[in-house]
């Protein structure tokens, strides 16, 4: 076996956006285990200034291409709260729906074709399709039925189109939607087959403690605004997130870093069902059961888990949320509203967790200034200490640099990082 | 022809009827204009309660039941060496209700074009004999010059007609399956009093028009018009987006695209509206193109609409609905380009001679 | 995977394809993955050699190279540089890579207002945000933001069938018209649909909002008529202005307003 | 309740129902068959220069390949399936029923994919459509032909015709240039026409080349060469439109009626039938009411050249 090796991965494969990982071993020691984005900044917060609280979603919207809505979302409930608007009940469910659709189509990407991969052992989702037509097939199924959600109610799957300040721009067609509720009957026998393939696999053992932070409202699973809460017992009002993030950089990432109780904490699928397990569809919960994954689990590779019973939990609630859109008189969907000096944040469950956009506007409704933090930005603590802790464990369970690395590059990938978004 | 007066609240239940069994649409408010006016739409209708009888005019026109904006007109199988070309001309049947006389003349104007012509076309028949239009009498708008046109009564080209005689309909029933439709409800024979009422009805309407276009031997002044500079000033407002073409009741210009299936089995032919305003509409091979300036291409529009080809015996195929002259953003419409045509004319001191036509 | 297909017992070669992203959401990419009835045929006709989003395996002898986002730090220069040499057809995918895209809202500051609110005290490289062709040849655009995929599978085809590309040379008010939706001037506000190239199924328009002009301008479009427009209706000029550089497609036209 | 379906069913299309009756397609009954075209073996392909390919078709189905008949000067939609269809001008003889010869220059999208078929390949055409060469009209007279590059493929049919039916025509001339002597096309068939068929040939090119002993010049230099009779005389002109403008008035200076000199005109098509209304030239449709048009009528037609 060799003592001495590094790993350097330049631009790691099935992500979202550049980075690299870097590990050195020297006479059996870890002398470095390194997580580096190198994404090319955008510099979104300031391209914000000046812009009119009217474009906003269609620019933050721009920041992700995987959780574009959620991104839309986040800086419509800022602004919203900053003008002190409300927006109608009927756009507040369709919301809800469009980030269902959402958080099921970047689950199933993440599932189907970037993890599912690691877990074969081939390069990409290509061989699969001859390899195991089903769980492609199924993958896809859920995949489009996420799009569909996405564009019944948000007009586009990407880059919404009718999620405006005030509410809607246009309502959804109630026929697509009665279709859109077929779909979705008829694809849970997909999730369900999917289900059964992740329950066959062995997850590598691995675990180090950490701090999850989510949303959580009491009543429902969490997904628009709510208190930030975390398992080491933090509560929160959404508006002072900055006492959540404290964010900070370092010199090798052009992607900030985040900590809270500890020196580093996560987000996302994982620390949501950490958090509000309890809000669960029973089906989910069940599903979990059978996936053996229980609150609180440290295991990040978990976290692939946890999207897989979110995605049970999408089905049935966007069904609800279908059903109580039918019934409703689509007519009232945009509050009427006057710009206004004011500020305030807007969190949302974005696919990869809380993501937090703060907004604050001057009289005409322009932005003049904006913060956004993003769930990566606030996972790249955490995927850096579990990167260390991981290649000590290889190192001590005599494994080689292939595997190590292998194993490595699958942790990265089990967050789902999304490192394009995290550089703004 | 046969004629029966129906009471409004029987009407209601025939439509009703009609409306529950089969694939319906109607005149539905879809928005409400910066103005605060309301934009109604040809919608799907479910019950008669969804249908905004008392409607304005629809902003786009109700072509697009018999020449969709985009329909395939056959498909290609290839195996191996050889092909098999599929075409079919199923037509989904459909009941239009509340078209307004001038939208069904426009409906008789295709007819004449796309049916009576050298190659009649199957696809439209099919589509035309597989609907069931109800047509209805409105009092003209302010910018409806129907009346210039002669549209603004229509005696063919609908199944039935009706017109609002207060608290009842006068029926025009002009197709069979109106008549056996017709027979579970309670109707009756017109009396005097109703067809007083019809021809009262009649001179509201024909009273009613506030838009009047001069368009007396309209088709020589376009010929002697051809080169006016009135082109070329309207031409510079056009925005080239086809607005007009696509809203318009009696335009069909189109454009053919063939393209392969994503799995190379097949490939389809596909048909979509196009515009004469577009800017390749008369580009050939090699980049020439025949009309490059925005007041060629309006002019031909003109043309086309004013004075008509000789495929449909030059007759005009406008109508005088005004809905491009309502919908174009650049605010070019036939009344104020026709009386331009026609001052150019009245102020030129040379004598030009008429058109020469053809030995 | 076996690299040559037979179509009409005809044997074809696979594109060989690479895809690329710079500075940019991804949403184009994304794009890629999406369709998904349609994705197994649509798959079939590529032979993927570099597609880090997706694959793992990465090889160089692409012919095809689909370019998504601009440009913005010199590394990305070189890195483009390097696939336009290996690259037979480019193309600048998206709308970023187009025109520019929303990142170029960001040349609007200066670099160190940028890196001071930001990245306070970083050393951190940017440049001002470019389009592809404004460093390399383009042979081929796709717009759009996010592309429209159906678009992406009917070009790819034609690639494949050696069968011209071509992009809708109208605007998008002919595809707005055809879903009857209410045009967006009628309800008040400026919409980029008259100037704007068609191809997207008027997606913005149909949803009640503005287009703002993701996929350029269309063929000579009449750019003094519609400031008329806008003019005329007493709309407003910031709001315009705000329009038309979202995207940054409407660059070449801007000066236009004076 | 109330059923409205009416469907026109696809075997109602069925060709055998037209068997009996000559398949013209601009005849009314045929309501059915608008969209389909005839299927055609692409039977020789014969490379005429870098750019022109000569495609000899053949009616695949023997009832259709009998029945088909069209007059000199009609075109027909070529489809080359999942490419799409293009107007071409029929350019073999207008009595050969078994082959049909298209002489096709490659400009486009198309043209393109025609270009790289085989021999044995499978194409459609609708058609044929149009005006012709008012042949019979002509007969009697002495006829000028005028061919400018690829305008003679239109011509070549009713060069045909000339030939076999040459006893009742008087002198036959056919002036053609092209821009080089390798661009000139049909050369194989030059002493056939001149020496069996009597028709004076005169050639010319723009850019000679060292081999090329003929005339070096405009198409309008050779007019010098020829003397006509403009009474008797009809004459025929095609080629690109900046030719038509100099030819027939020239022709019209000479003296020969307008209404004697005929033109092909060339126009976007989509349909072949007046139904897509691109081939529009004033109010005329070039696809029905031409493309052959007598140049009295072009004069009225405003932009036609
Ligand atoms: C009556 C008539 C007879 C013709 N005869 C011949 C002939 O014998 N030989 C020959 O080589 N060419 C002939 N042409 C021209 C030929 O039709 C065009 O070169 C051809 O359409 C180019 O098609 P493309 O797809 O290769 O080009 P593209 O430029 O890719 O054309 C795309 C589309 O535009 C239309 N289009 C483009 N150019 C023309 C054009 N010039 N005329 C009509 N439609 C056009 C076609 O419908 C085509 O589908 C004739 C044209 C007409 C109108
Ligand atoms: S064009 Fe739009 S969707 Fe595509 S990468 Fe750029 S921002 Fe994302
Ligand atoms: S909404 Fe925009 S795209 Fe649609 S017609 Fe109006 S201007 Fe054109
Ligand atoms: S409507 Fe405009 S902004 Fe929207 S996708 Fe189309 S071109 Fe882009």
């Amino acid at each position: 076996m060799k003592r001495d090796y590094a790993i350097a991965i330049r631009h790691l494969s099935r992500v979202e956006g550049h980075a690299d990982i870097h590990i050195t071993v020297k006479d059996g020691e870890l002398v470095e285990a390194r997580w580096a984005v190198v994404e090319t900044p955008r510099f979104f917060e300031v391209m914000l200034k000046g812009i009119s609280a009217e474009r906003v979603p269609f620019l933050t919207s721009r920041i992700c291409g995987i959780c574009s809505i959620s991104h839309a979302l986040a800086s419509i409930r800022a602004l919203e709260r900053a003008m002190e608007i409300t927006p109608p009940l009927a756009a507040e469910q369709t919301r809800l729906l469009a980030m269902q659709g959402e958080t099921l189509q970047s689950h199933a990407l993440h599932l189907f074709f970037l993890m599912a991969p690691d877990f074969i052992g081939t390069s990409s989702v290509i061989p699969l399709m001859q390899s195991h037509p089903d769980l492609v097939r199924a993958g896809l199924q859920i995949k489009e039925l996420g799009n569909e959600i996405s564009s019944v109610s948000a007009g586009r799957c990407t880059h919404p189109v009718t999620l405006v300040i005030g509410g809607l721009s246009k309502a959804p067609d109630k026929q697509r939607l009665l279709q859109l509720r077929t779909m979705i009957q008829e694809r849970k026998p997909a999730l369900e087959s999917a289900c059964s393939f992740f329950s066959s696999l062995v997850m590598p053992d691995f675990s180090r403690e950490t701090e999850f932070i989510s949303l959580c409202n009491g009543s429902s699973y969490p997904s628009i605004g709510g208190r930030l809460i975390s398992t080491d017992g933090v509560n929160r009002d959404e508006n002072d997130y900055l006492l959540m993030t404290n964010e900070y950089t370092r010199e090798f990432s052009t992607s900030k870093f985040t900590r809270l109780s500890r020196d580093s904490s996560v987000a996302g699928a994982l620390a949501r069902f950490n958090n509000n397990h309890a809000l669960l569809h029973p089906k989910a919960r069940e599903t979990a059961e059978q996936l053996g994954l229980r609150p609180i689990c440290h295991n990040p590779f978990m976290n692939t888990i946890a999207q897989l019973v979110e995605c049970v939990h999408i089905l049935e609630e966007a069904e609800n949320l279908i059903n109580s859109l039918l019934d409703m008189d689509l007519q009232e969907i945009k509050t009427p509203y006057a710009p206004k000096a004011g500020a305030a944040t807007g969190a949302v469950e974005a696919p990869r967790g809380i993501l937090y956009h703060s907004m604050e506007t001057d009289a005409a409704g322009h932005v003049v200034k904006a913060d956004c933090v993003i769930p990566t930005t606030q996972n790249n603590g955490n995927i850096h200490s579990d990167l260390r802790a991981l290649a000590r464990q290889a190192l001590e369970e005599e494994k080689d640099d292939r595997e190590t690395e292998k194993l490595c590059e699958m942790m990265v990938r089990s967050y789902d990082p999304c490192i394009s978004c995290s550089v703004h | 022809m046969i004629y029966k007066v129906i009471s409004k609240k029987e009407f209601t239940g025939f439509v009703d009827a009609l409306v529950h069994s089969n694939r319906s649409f109607g005149p539905k408010q879809v928005a409400t204009d910066h103005r605060g006016n309301a934009v109604y739409q040809f919608q799907p209708v479910h019950s008669v309660a969804d249908i905004a009888f008392d409607y304005s005019a629809t902003a786009s026109s109700a072509k697009h039941f018999f020449l969709p904006f985009r329909e395939e007109l056959s498909h290609f199988h290839f195996h191996g060496n050889d092909w098999e070309q599929q075409i079919s001309y199923e037509a989904n049947p459909v009941v239009l209700i509340g078209l307004r006389a001038c939208d069904i003349s426009a409906l008789n104007i295709l007819d004449d074009v796309l049916l009576n012509g050298h190659f009649p076309s199957p696809g439209y028949l099919a589509r035309r004999k597989n609907s069931f239009v109800i047509g209805m009498d409105h009092l003209p708008l302010p910018d409806c010059f129907c009346k210039s046109m002669n549209h603004h009564t229509v005696t063919t080209g609908f199944n039935l007609f009706c017109s609002d005689i207060g608290d009842h309909y006068y029926l025009s029933i002009n197709s069979s399956k109106a008549f056996n439709f017709l027979r579970e409800f309670e109707t009756r024979e017109p009396n005097y009093d109703d067809n007083c009422m019809l021809v009262e009805r009649r001179k509201l309407i024909q009273n009613g028009f506030q838009t009047d276009i001069d368009v007396t031997a309209l088709p020589t002044i376009l010929d002697i018009e051809f080169d006016s500079p009135v082109w070329e000033k309207w031409g510079d407002k056009c925005l080239n987006c086809g607005t007009c073409a696509m809203v318009c009741p009696s335009c069909y210009c189109y454009s053919l695209t063939e393209s392969f299936d994503t799995n190379l089995n097949g490939a389809s032919r596909e048909k979509k509206l196009y515009s004469c305003n577009l800017v390749d509409f008369a580009v050939v091979a090699g980049g020439h193109n025949f009309r490059p300036k925005n007041g060629d291409r309006l002019k031909y529009r003109y043309y086309h609409q004013h004075r008509g080809f000789a495929e449909n015996a030059s007759q005009q195929i406008c109508v005088g609905c005004n809905r491009c002259g309502r919908a174009c953003l650049a605010g070019i419409n036939p009344k104020d380009v026709i009386n331009d045509l026609r001052m150019e004319k009245e102020s030129c001191m040379t004598c030009v001679s008429s058109s020469p036509r053809k030995i | 995977m076996e690299k040559t297909m037979t179509h009409k017992g005809v044997p074809f070669e696979r594109l060989k394809i690479a895809s690329f992203d710079f500075t940019c959401c991804e949403g184009c990419q994304l794009q890629l993955a999406n369709c998904e009835s349609s994705l197994p045929d649509f798959l079939g006709l590529l032979d993927v050699r570099n597609f880090r989003e997706i694959s793992s395996e990465r090889y160089d002898d692409y012919d095809i190279a689909l370019i998504e986002g601009s440009i913005s730090r010199q590394d990305e220069v070189e890195r483009l540089l390097k696939i336009r040499k290996q690259a037979k057809i480019l193309v600048a995918y998206g709308t970023c890579a187009c025109f520019g895209g929303v990142n170029s809202l960001k040349n609007r500051h200066p670099v160190e207002e940028l890196i001071d609110e930001v990245y306070p005290g970083m050393a951190i490289e940017t440049l001002p945000v470019r389009k592809i062709s404004d460093l390399v040849e383009v042979d081929l655009f796709i717009p759009g933001c996010p592309v429209d995929k159906r678009e992406v599978e009917r070009i790819v085809v034609s690639l494949v069938k050696g069968s011209l590309v071509t992009l809708p040379k109208y605007p998008v008010c002919v595809e707005c018209k055809a879903q009857l939706t209410t045009c967006l001037f009628e309800l008040g506000e400026i919409c980029l649909g008259p100037v704007t190239r068609a191809g997207c199924n008027a997606v913005c328009t149909s949803g009640k909002t503005p287009c703002l002009g993701c996929r350029g301008p269309a063929e000579e479009i009449n750019m003094a008529a519609f400031l008329a427009l806008v003019k005329e209706r007493g709309l407003s000029l910031d709001d315009l202005h705000e329009k038309l550089a979202f995207y940054n497609a409407f660059e070449p036209f801007l000066n236009h307003e004076a | 309740m109330h059923d409205l379906r009416f469907v026109i069913p696809p075997q109602d299309i069925n060709r055998e129902d037209f068997a009996s009756s000559v398949p013209d397609f601009n005849r009314r009954s045929e309501i059915m068959r608008t969209d389909f075209g005839y299927k055609c073996m692409v039977s020789n392909i014969v490379r005429l220069t870098e750019q022109e390919k000569l495609f000899q078709l053949r009616i695949i189905d023997p009832v259709e390949r009998a029945l088909f008949r069209f007059k000199p000067g009609q075109f027909l939609m070529l489809e080359v399936p999942g490419y799409g269809d293009v107007p071409i001008s029929i350019s073999s003889s207008s009595s050969n029923h078994e082959f049909l010869e298209l002489c096709i220059r490659k400009v486009g999208h198309v043209t393109s994919a025609l270009f790289s078929i085989k021999e044995g390949a499978r194409v459609a055409i609708r058609g044929p459509f149009g005006s012709a060469f008012p042949m019979d009209e002509m007969a009697g007279h002495n006829i000028l032909l005028i061919a400018g590059g690829l305008g003679i493929a239109p011509l070549r049919a009713p060069l045909y015709w000339l030939n076999e039916h040459r006893d009742r025509f008087l002198d036959v001339h056919l002036l053609y240039g092209a821009k080089e002597p390798s661009q000139l096309l049909f050369t194989w068939q030059f002493d056939e026409w001149k020496m069996i068929n009597h028709i004076n040939l005169h050639t010319i090119v723009e850019r000679a080349d060292p081999q090329w002993l003929g005339k070096k010049g405009m198409i309008t230099d050779l007019f010098n060469d020829i003397t006509i009779a403009t009474a008797t005389t009809y004459a025929i002109v095609c080629g690109p439109p900046v030719m038509f403008k100099i030819v027939c008035s020239w022709l019209d200076r000479l003296g020969i009626p307008m209404n004697r000199m005929f033109v092909s005109l060339e126009r976007r098509m989509h349909c072949g039938m007046g139904k897509c209304c691109r081939c529009m030239v004033g109010s005329t449709f070039t696809c029905i009411d031409g493309p052959v048009f007598d140049y009295w009528s072009v004069m009225n037609l405003k932009e036609a050249i």
